[in-house]
């Protein structure tokens, strides 16, 4: 799985660069979270703008990401397609992450 | 026209039969991504679930699956000779509301199953696990 | 994953008719638990006489039959063989279970 | 004496694989059941963590063990070609006290592994990761 780490002012950004987040990733993807947020400190927005379909394996995996953030970091998403919008919704996912329709540029002052 | 498809039941063999049978959904229908996108997921859904607990004693599962094109629907059909599902296992109507403290991380494939799937009817004969549904066709939007 | 279910005057009896708990038989023992007691109100004692085995997804099945339970109901165990009783002591999961050295014979009195 | 086996990195294939090392350590071992029972829970989360974690891409990967019959323990060795292991990832020295209301059901093996096996070394070269350990052999209770 692989995921591109960078460092914006807005936070740390974490694409996920394959298409699919299904039963086939999902381990490799919890892992990979792991070992790119385990020294983070602020918050981290997971890029989904390459993946095309997740499944319930997926949501479940990016849930168990949210889940192991070290304490006081924050987890968001970003740039999530149409069917990956569905499925968090059919889950009602969509109330528990912070989404946003784009990258942030900076950290809003409002937030 | 009608089609049929096999694989193991393994996350490997699920990618490839799944990214097969978008194919054949694409060759068949004018348009309708989104019934492709809808099928896709429904059936990603209950092929895992053959393969974690129908088949989830053994390495080596097969599932089958036929496609019979109706006018307003896709007919799906799909075959395992796995466990049988247990009668305790319910649909569940709809997600719960989460609660902060305690995030599922599993049990969202039956939500996803009920919700986008219609005439959803299983049998089991001979060994067989039969699981039958609908998905029907969302019209492509009309150009204007 | 057979699981023979009965009824006694301490509560419901659960014994496990498998010599292993391990990643192989994790998934269909959570799904036998399930099935088991869904429908049940008081207390389960799961029967471990014949397990000679679990491994950490075996302990990750049995945390996991306990938070499926239904509202209400107790999971407690017992008749662990010195091998089981490691991992659970290992993981500090022997804390999260009333454990019986043998089935109780009767719900005592002052429990 | 030294013996090697190997096997298909899944829970079939483990299971089968840990059943010989059992039958081999019991053969080559007088007494020593404690031993052979530290060392089959220890290969089972390794072997697992491999399957699971290092040929999570996959659906066929090979694992091998060789076991060493040394005076005061059994050295092992076991090799996969899956992926490396992340630096990210440290072996917890002990479980944390569990809340009641956030009980984990993962995390338990490198606790499992880090408690009973002595002398853990992981090397990787050549897209081969080897990791090594000793279990001490228990002594057999004398009978009085
Ligand atoms: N094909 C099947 N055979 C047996 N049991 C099943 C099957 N599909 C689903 N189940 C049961 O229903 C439960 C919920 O399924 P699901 O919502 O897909 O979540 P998950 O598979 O993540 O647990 C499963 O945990 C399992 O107990
Ligand atoms: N062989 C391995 N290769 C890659 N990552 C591993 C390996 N073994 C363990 N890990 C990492 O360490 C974490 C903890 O492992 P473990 O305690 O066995 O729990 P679990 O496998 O149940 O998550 C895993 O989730 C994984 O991220």
């Amino acid at each position: 799985m692989r995921l591109t780490r960078t460092t914006t002012p807005a936070g740390l950004v974490l694409r996920v660069e394959e298409a699919r987040i299904d039963a086939m990733a999902a381990i490799a993807f919890k892992d990979a979270m792991r070992a790119a947020t385990q020294d983070e400190t602020g918050r981290a927005i997971l890029d989904l703008s390459e993946v095309t379909f997740i499944d319930s394996s997926g949501l479940g995996a990016i849930v168990a990401a949210l889940k192991q953030m070290p304490d006081g970091t924050a987890l968001e998403l970003a740039c999530l397609s149409s069917a990956v919008e569905k499925v968090f919704s059919l889950a009602r996912m969509d109330t528990v992450f912070k989404i946003h329709k784009q990258l942030p540029v900076t950290y809003p002052a409002d937030v | 026209m009608p089609f049929e498809v096999q694989c193991d039941a393994t996350p490997a063999g699920i990618r490839r039969v799944l990214s097969s049978i978008r194919t054949q959904l694409s060759e068949r229908t004018l348009g309708g991504a989104e019934t492709i996108t809808i099928a896709e997921l429904v059936l990603a859904e209950i092929l895992n679930n053959i393969s974690e607990h129908a088949y989830s004693n053994t390495d080596c599962g097969t599932i089958n699956v036929m496609a019979d094109d109706l006018v307003w629907a896709w007919q799906f059909h799909v075959f395992d000779q796995g466990m049988a599902i247990p009668e305790a296992v319910q649909l569940p109507t709809e997600a719960a509301t989460p609660e902060a403290s305690r995030l599922p991380e599993s049990g969202f494939g039956l939500i996803i199953i009920n919700t986008l799937a219609d005439n959803l009817e299983y049998k089991r004969s001979n060994g067989t696990n039969h699981l039958s549904f609908v998905i029907t066709k969302v019209p492509a939007p009309t150009p204007h």
